[in-house]
């Protein structure tokens, strides 16, 4: 790992020359009262006066939909297209925060966790990630409760902490360095110190560890009832969420053409597991949100050695009805 | 994967001469699902036929596509082939490629691919058909006729005739209605009751009829073959097993002055009493109101007179139910309220009578015998004057319609009053004569010309009384508007004939609709004159609109013949076009709701609430639940439902929705 | 109770100034708030209507809108004429925004929502009460209420119940103690229209008027129509001259019967200007 | 002109009893109209779900004709009136989310107004020939295949 | 509000009530508040301008089975329940109905049909920012209007938090959930999330109270609100129904009169 240093004033000569080099380069985008992840022509066009997106950054990896072939009938025959690895562009995702970049390790997991997903692992194998320390955070963060940081490196190809005149930045990856090199003359070694003095305070609510192992028990707790109680059953907190990463496949028949789709899923919505015999395994709200809440804090770490929560904080303040998870988490925490 | 056979049509040169059939056969068998294509000359010929029926048969087809005439022309020709071959005939459609399209565009290009599109839509759509079988409802051959006037008798008549039970109900304690008080009828002047009473007494003597008298109908629920009424038998304190008719209670009741109303309140009955000689049953009944016994819990002296010991002081109204087929609804007419004539004082001189009335005078059961005597001192009117629309083409007093058998009644009035009084004098006021009809305006001609009626066509401004004269101001538009003054002996009104008071409360009893003036709607006001928009209820008479007797007669004939029609088939057969409410195993059961607005939306009160139990008896759920039986498959719920819990057999949304997708891809 | 405005017309200050006199009279006796409305115009009756659509339109429009601008609700018009003017103006205008737009602009104002009450409607609606306490001199007399045609009709502008056999007089004179007769010239013409044009049709209509009345043992007219009375009252020699039998019977006003009923005096109430002489102890009983 | 070579296609929502009648009317009169236009065929207008309408705009179509009954008429006497009735109330929606509604053109034909839809139709056609294809709406159907990243 | 407070903790300790719905102070605003014994009460918060719609609870039966329950309702809140209870979804007197007028009066409905005579005189209104976007959006060309709903609706992600937090939108299977056929397109495109609203909108036509729990429950900002808000005006404008106001005749599309305004039909 480099740490080195660039000059506030020399950030857009650098930006620029990632442009140039790369297809495309995705940054939080400004509309109004929201901020968003789009492709951004100009480095004028990255905002930067918000604590987070409404959406995730997974999208630019796993889209709301996206074709898995194509088809066309001609009398009998039947000619399928399918997805094309050459057609996905190389990216450069600028500006995400450490949270953001913390939730690749478990889309990873899940796309390659038996069947290896070609669409996914090709978008990830051509995206380089340019994350940003937080230098603010706001009360529905809770990364260092979950084991990341404002100033976490984890899933980041560069982690850029902008300090009064410049960034530190520090180069995890090949990806990082090759990204560095498109205007090597620019940086200089960093050894001014340490980065925290530039990076937010998130306080730590809870023990994480602690909390995985009280909830593998907590199958047939009453918390989650009480706790859904007011859950609408929206799909908001999923579609907002960077690791949550159900899905659904669509058909797009068009009378002999025709294509399948993959589409974003939540398992907050009743029918996510409604079977067509009219049973539902999960025919509570309450059991969805234990579903959603086991799934990040127990099934996923049981099986992949990660959390299914970045602490981004994303899901709170998507909730129509105030479902404060980081409150959630801390009031199971506190259960005797 | 369909097995769909798409069938050509030539028309020989009529579709042929425009689209490339040939064309359309050969791309047709391109589309998925479509097993054979081919065009022939004319599909509806019998060798037409024969290739359809052959290849459902080789090809085991499971369903058809005839690109031909409009479906309105060969639709059910096409459908009957496809049953011979033992295809479901509602797994065949027809693509309208003549009156839609060869008929309608130059011969191209565009038009064969048009022709070609038609095709598709169809396909499309058959692929989403599902076999449908004609839905049968089992039919109660038991008609309830209500009202019992000439219209109910004519039509209990001829459906106890056809062979058919019939429920006859008639609100009062006697049948036979406005006719029975007529004295003469026009256009024959033969005696009202001489022609009338046999009939009664055939409706009491008749074996398939059941008469409730001083009874009403409270209520009917069900559907087409399958109501059930519920009739209210008005406690009439008087038994009739029992009663021989004897009359002994009514020579001694002691309530002798009661206006009677078959004498139109001129003549006075008692409190017990039979409302005229010729009733029917010809039994008393017991007037509440005025009977000193209900008034004073004194009297009974009816019920020591009574040989039999029929008299059932203080029994209760009875209600009962009958299960029912059909409804032949044949309530009658009112004459207008006379509180609307303050013009011609009426309700303030005695001698301005009504027209019905003036048939209780003139008639010999009447109470003054048949001699045309004033109500006020008994003398025999001199002159006489008949104001024809009284209230009728009124737009002022609400009432613009005509009111139909007034001229000719007031013809007949004033020839019986030419007849009985030959010195007297009289005079009619009409706006127009309408003498419409068979020996009609000869029987006015006759009035006018042998018995002398003056006619003076110009209308009444105003009846005074002026020294037991009745001063009659009007004015005659035939001599330039110069205004008449007579002054009369006696005035009698053409009242307009109105709804019957609670014609309302009945039509909503019944789930019928009526007009603005409670008359009750016909379901086509040319083509289906005695249906309502109810199946299975039928009108007849003058609760549609004023009408004379001839009139009332043949409509009562027309709605038994519809009765008889419908009870000739022990179940009714209707196409199988009706919605449907989805129905699911538990724990669904429905994905309808039940928010209950399609009740409202169905013009046909098919939609009701139904409720699903559990094995204890409790409701989990509400849903929609559409009777087959009253649905004429309009699918306005179907488009209103939100969650899509109701289709349309025939046009669901599966089948809506292909023919529109393939009517734009290809 | 909120004022109710008072448009008087010509007739009330002219020929009919007795009618007036006592409309004012009696709503001071019965404490009935009335107040002439300001810069009032000539309503157009008998000529505007048939010279100019717009102008016999526009004249009450204007009366209308003075009224409602001076902040009344309702405007009480004693005069038949008046009355129909103004009723049939506003119903006109009610019913064709297009045609209320130009008047509007004609007058330079908004017509506004007045309602217009004839003085039957105004007793009606507020003095029965106030008639009941305050009568200290019952009237024991059979009399002949006479409606005339412009109080009545058209029957699609005035909208009364009962437009063949109207009842708000003889129900007002029955709180006064007097018996309304039955007759049948309730609303016959009078011949008011013609009085000057063509005299001898008021002789011939308004004896049919008053020979009913008098044969039916009336002791006096009563009106609340200055045509109507004036016929009545200032021709009745002319009138006698058609009748078999002259008739001697006065001409009040419903305002002159009440007020009288109600301890005004004669003079107060102006029965001294009629032509036919009004003998108190005929009618009055004190 | 590039524009009259375009031939825009037209969906027809009509009603069995009135407006299917009265085209069945204009073919046994041999009436020509432009070819442009595709019947579906519904029971009654009541049937005619608006979503049907919204689909073959996304599936294609440049213009719709919806036809049914005078009023009074209805063969179900209530279907054409609750038509109505929806009609108002989406087309204010439809305008309001800026949908092109002239491309809608709603009529009462009956079945005895043969000449009526050969005008009707001749007359849409030709207001949507005017129009132009109605591209922004297809376009729009298009799921957002990263869209996201386009700003 | 103490009036409030004391009313509830009275249902209580009397045994009347198990739950209270209602608000108490959420991370931000107010949030909803299940709210189980008297001791708690003290943590209830209200306001009339609050969302989201408290009644969209009470047709979830896991909620509400097996409870005595109070609402503490809104006034959009009330109109809701007075329009559930005319669509046969909640009981004559099966929940308390406890309302705080604007001038801080408490009100206690016994059953929904008592709401009538008092919202009657409120008819449901917009804000003024509502009206003044409406107002710009009418004052577009067509072509304006559909580019900035487009842009708008490019941003939706289908999470259904409008139908979600709708009270009357409580069909068990949701038109969207229908795919014979697939009437709109499950994926998100400009077009099938307007598809979704308009299909939204037209089946609350004349159902709508105007409360705006759709638009306040997005988390994208879409103003959807204002789709029914168009609808109530347009309702109003032609049919003379005003909003908010319980519906006499019918949801206005399950009803119609003869003579209704047909100027578009040619």
């Amino acid at each position: 790992m480099d740490t080195l240093y660039i000059k506030k004033s020399d950030i857009p000569s650098w930006w620029n020359a990632i442009k140039a080099a790369h297809d495309h380069v995705v940054a939080p985008v400004r509309k109004d009262k929201v901020v968003e992840f789009a492709r951004v022509e100009s480095y004028e066009q990255v905002a930067t006066d918000y604590i987070q997106t409404t959406r995730s950054a997974k999208e630019v990896l796993f889209p709301r939909t996206e074709r898995l072939f194509s088809y066309k009938k001609n009398g009998r025959d039947i000619e399928v297209q399918d997805f094309d690895p050459e057609s996905v562009p190389s990216q450069v995702l600028w500006h995400v925060r450490p949270c953001d970049a913390a939730s690749l390790f478990p889309l990873d997991a899940v796309f390659n966790w038996d069947y290896k997903d070609v669409m996914y692992n090709t978008r990830r194998e051509r995206t380089a990630i340019v994350a940003t320390s937080c230098a603010t955070a706001d009360e529905y963060c809770f990364c260092t409760s979950v084991g990341g940081g404002a100033g976490d490196t984890r899933g980041s190809d560069i982690l850029l902490t902008y300090t009064a005149d410049g960034a530190i930045a520090e180069v995890m990856t090949e990806k990082g360095k090759s990204l560095v090199a498109l205007s090597q003359n620019l940086f200089t070694e960093y050894t001014a110190g340490d980065k925290d003095k530039y990076v937010a305070d998130v306080p730590r609510v809870f023990d994480v560890e602690k909390l995985k192992e009280k909830m593998h028990g907590m199958f047939d707790s009453q918390v989650w009832k009480e706790q859904s109680e007011r859950c609408l059953g929206c799909g908001a907190c999923a579609y907002v969420c960077p690791t949550c990463s159900c899905f659904d496949i669509q058909e797009n028949p068009k009378g002999s053409c025709g294509e399948r789709l993959r589409c974003w899923d939540s398992c907050g919505f009743a029918q996510f597991t409604l079977h067509t015999s009219g049973h539902n395994p999960r025919s509570t709200q309450a059991s969805r949100w234990r579903q959603r809440l086991m799934h990040k804090f127990s099934y996923i770490p049981q099986r992949q050695d990660s959390l299914g929560c970045t602490g981004c904080g994303r899901c709170s303040r998507a909730c129509p009805v105030d479902m404060n998870i980081k409150e959630h988490l801390s009031s199971i925490d506190k259960i005797q | 994967m369909s097995k769909i056979g798409v069938f050509v049509c030539h028309c020989g040169e009529n579709i042929g001469g425009t689209v490339d059939c040939e064309k359309v056969a050969q791309e047709a068998a391109k589309i998925p699902g479509v097993e054979v294509s081919t065009d022939y000359k004319y599909m509806c010929s019998d060798p037409g036929q024969t290739i359809i029926k052959n290849a459902i048969k080789e090809k085991g087809l499971d369903g058809v596509v005839v690109a031909a005439c409009s479906p309105r022309m060969h639709e059910s020709t096409f459908r009957a082939a496809c049953a011979e071959a033992c295809l479901n005939p509602y797994m065949c459609e027809i693509a309208n490629i003549r009156e839609h399209c060869s008929w309608v565009h130059e011969k191209g290009e565009a038009t064969t691919q048009k022709a070609l599109d038609l095709v598709r839509m169809q396909v499309e759509k058959v692929k989403k058909d599902l076999p449908l079988s004609t839905i049968k409802v089992p039919v109660t051959k038991k008609a309830l006729v209500i009202g019992g006037g000439i219209a109910g008798i004519q039509a209990a008549l001829d459906i106890a005739n056809a062979g058919h039970k019939v429920i006859l109900v008639e609100k009062e304690p006697s049948i036979g209605g406005h006719m029975a008080q007529l004295s003469e009828t026009f256009p024959t002047l033969d005696c009202s009751q001489c022609i009338l009473t046999p009939r009664m007494v055939e409706v009491a003597q008749h074996p398939n009829i059941t008469l409730y008298t001083y009874a009403e109908v409270e209520g009917l629920e069900g559907f087409i073959g399958n109501f059930t009424a519920r009739i209210r038998l008005k406690a009439r304190s008087v038994d009739l097993e029992k009663c021989t008719g004897c009359g002994m209670c009514t020579t001694k009741c002691p309530t002798k002055k009661v206006p009677s109303e078959f004498n139109a309140l001129m003549g006075l009955r008692t409190a017990i009493y039979v409302p005229s000689p010729q009733s029917v049953p010809n039994k008393p009944t017991i007037d509440k109101e005025h009977c000193v016994y209900y008034k004073t819990g004194k009297c009974k002296l009816c019920e020591k007179v009574c040989p039999t010991g029929a008299i059932t002081f203080d029994a209760p109204d009875e209600i009962i139910t009958e299960e029912v087929g059909a409804v032949v609804v044949c309530t009658g007419f009112d004459v207008a309220p006379t509180s609307e004539f303050s013009e011609y004082g009426y309700g303030r001189y005695k001698d301005v009578i009504t027209g019905l009335q003036f048939e209780r005078l003139a008639s010999a059961s009447g109470p003054t015998m048949g001699e045309i005597r004033r109500p006020s001192d008994g003398t025999v009117p001199k002159k006489i004057v008949f104001i024809a629309c009284a209230g009728s083409r009124d737009a002022a007093k609400g009432r613009p319609y005509c009111s139909k058998i007034c001229c000719m009644y007031t013809a007949k009035h004033a020839m019986l009053y030419q007849h009985k009084v030959h010195d007297g004098e009289s005079y009619v006021f009409y706006m127009d004569i309408r003498a419409g009809g068979k020996n009609y305006d000869e029987f006015v001609r006759r009035a006018i010309e042998e018995d002398g009626v003056n006619y003076i066509r110009g209308r009444v401004a105003r009846v005074y009384e002026r020294d037991g004269k009745l001063i009659v101001k009007g004015v005659d538009t035939l001599l330039g508007g110069e205004q008449v003054e007579i002054e009369a002996d006696m005035v009698v009104l053409a009242t307009a004939g109105v709804a019957n008071k609670g014609a309302e409360d009945l039509a909503q009893k019944l789930h019928i609709s009526y007009d603005k003036y409670n008359f009750f709607a016909e379901a086509h006001p040319k083509l289906k004159p005695v249906e309502t928009n109810t199946a299975g209820i039928f009108l007849a008479g003058a609760c549609q609109s004023p009408k004379d007797i001839p009139d009332t007669v043949a409509a009562a004939s027309g709605a038994a013949v519809k009765v008889a029609a419908l009870f000739s088939k022990d179940q009714l057969l209707r196409e199988p076009v009706v919605a449907v409410v989805n129905r699911m195993p538990p724990p669904v059961f429905s994905t309808c709701v039940g928010c209950s607005l399609c009740v409202d939306i169905c013009p046909y009160s098919a939609i009701t609430m139904e409720n699903i139990k559990d094995r204890a008896g409790n409701v989990i759920k509400t849903v929609a639940s559409i009777n087959p039986g009253l649905c004429q498959g309009c699918g306005t719920c179907v488009a209103f439902c939100r969650s899509k819990s109701i289709d349309l057999q025939g046009f669901s949304n599966e089948e809506m929705y292909s023919s529109v997708m393939a009517a734009l891809h290809e | 109770m909120e004022k109710v405005g008072l448009y008087p017309g010509c007739s009330l200050k002219g020929s009919s100034r007795e009618y007036g006199e006592s409309v004012v009279a009696l709503a001071r006796v019965l404490n009935l708030p009335l107040e002439e409305i300001k810069d009032w115009n000539c309503c157009g009756a008998s000529s505007a209507h048939a010279v100019s659509k717009e102008l016999s339109l526009a004249l009450p429009a204007r009366i209308l809108s003075l009224a409602a601008s001076q902040g009344y609700k309702e405007l009480l018009v004693p005069c038949a004429a008046c009355f129909s003017r103004l009723k049939t103006a506003q119903h006109h205008l009610k019913a064709d925004d297009t045609l209320c737009k130009k008047i509007e602009d004609i007058i330079g104002a908004e017509v506004g929502g007045v309602k217009i009450l004839s003085v039957m409607e105004w007793l009606e609606k507020y003095a029965i009460d106030a008639i009941k306490e305050k009568m200290t001199h019952p009237i024991k007399a059979r009399v002949a209420c006479y409606y005339g045609c412009l109080l009545v009709r058209p029957t699609g502008v005035i909208k009364g119940d009962r437009v063949e056999d109207p009842q708000s007089l003889d129900n007002l004179v029955k709180l006064a103690g007097a018996t309304p007769i039955d007759w049948a010239f309730k609303t016959e013409c009078c011949g008011g229209g013609m009085s000057i044009a063509a005299t001898e049709t008021v002789g011939k209509l308004s004896a049919a008027v008053l020979e009913d009345a008098t044969h039916r043992g009336a002791k006096a007219i009563i009106v609340d129509c200055p045509m109507c009375h004036s016929n009545l009252d200032m021709r009745r020699p002319y009138i006698n001259k058609n009748m078999e039998s002259p008739s001697a019977a006065p001409v009040l006003y419903i305002t002159q019967l009440l007020g009288m009923a109600c301890g005004l005096t004669p003079d107060e109430v102006g029965v001294g200007r009629h032509f036919v002489n009004y003998k108190e102890e005929a009618i009055c009983q004190k | 002109m590039e524009k009259k070579e375009f031939e825009p296609k037209i969906i027809a929502f009509v009603c069995n009893w009135c407006t299917y009648a009265g085209a069945d009317l204009t073919g046994t009169s041999r009436m020509k109209y432009a070819s442009n236009v595709r019947v579906v065929r519904f029971p009654c207008t009541g049937r005619i779900d608006f979503m049907l309408l919204l689909k073959a705009f996304a599936e294609g179509a440049d213009g719709i004709i919806v036809s049914g009954c005078h009023p009074n008429d209805c063969h179900y006497t209530a279907g054409n009136f609750h038509a109505r009735r929806r009609w108002m109330v989406l087309r204010g929606l439809m305008d309001f989310l800026g949908i092109d509604i002239r491309r809608i053109r709603f009529s009462w034909v009956s079945a005895g107004e043969g000449a009526k839809w050969a005008q009707l139709v001749n007359e849409h056609v030709e207001t949507v020939r005017e129009l132009g294809p109605y591209e922004n709406y297809k376009k729009a159907a298009e799921y957002l295949k990263e869209g996201m990243y386009n700003g | 509000m103490d009036k409030l407070k004391a009313k509830l903790i009275e249902l209580f300790q009397s045994g009347e009530i198990t739950l209270a719905i209602g608000y108490k102070q959420g991370t931000r605003g107010p949030r909803p508040f299940f709210c189980r014994s008297a001791s708690d009460v003290e943590q209830m918060i209200f306001s009339n301008d609050y969302q989201p719609n408290l009644a969209v609870y009470l047709t979830k039966k896991e909620v509400v089975k097996d409870e005595k329950v109070a609402i503490v309702c809104t006034i959009s809140a009330l109109r809701s329940i007075a329009y559930l209870a005319r669509e046969n979804q909640i009981g004559q007197s099966q929940y308390k109905i406890i309302h705080l007028s604007p001038n801080d009066e408490l009100m206690i409905f016994r059953s929904p049909w008592d709401i009538d005579p008092y919202i009657e005189e409120i008819p449901s209104t917009p804000s003024e920012d509502d009206r003044r976007v409406i107002e710009m959006l009418d004052a577009m060309t067509s072509e304006e209007r559909w580019a900035w709903w487009a842009a708008q609706f490019s941003k939706c992600i289908k999470c259904y938090a409008c139908r979600a937090a709708c009270p009357m939108c409580y069909c068990t299977r949701c038109i969207v959930d229908n795919n014979r056929p697939q009437w709109i397109d499950p994926w998100a495109s400009p077009l099938s999330n307007m598809e979704w609203q308009i299909n939204r909108v037209m089946h609350l036509a004349g159902r709508c109270v105007g409360c705006g729990a759709c638009g306040a429950a997005c988390p994208e900002g879409i103003p959807v609100h204002l789709l029914n808000r168009k609808i109530l005006d347009n309702i109003e404008e032609n049919f003379g129904i005003t909003a908010g106001l319980a519906p006499r005749e019918g949801a206005v599309l399950n009803t119609f009169k003869p003579d209704d305004k047909e100027n578009f039909i040619k």
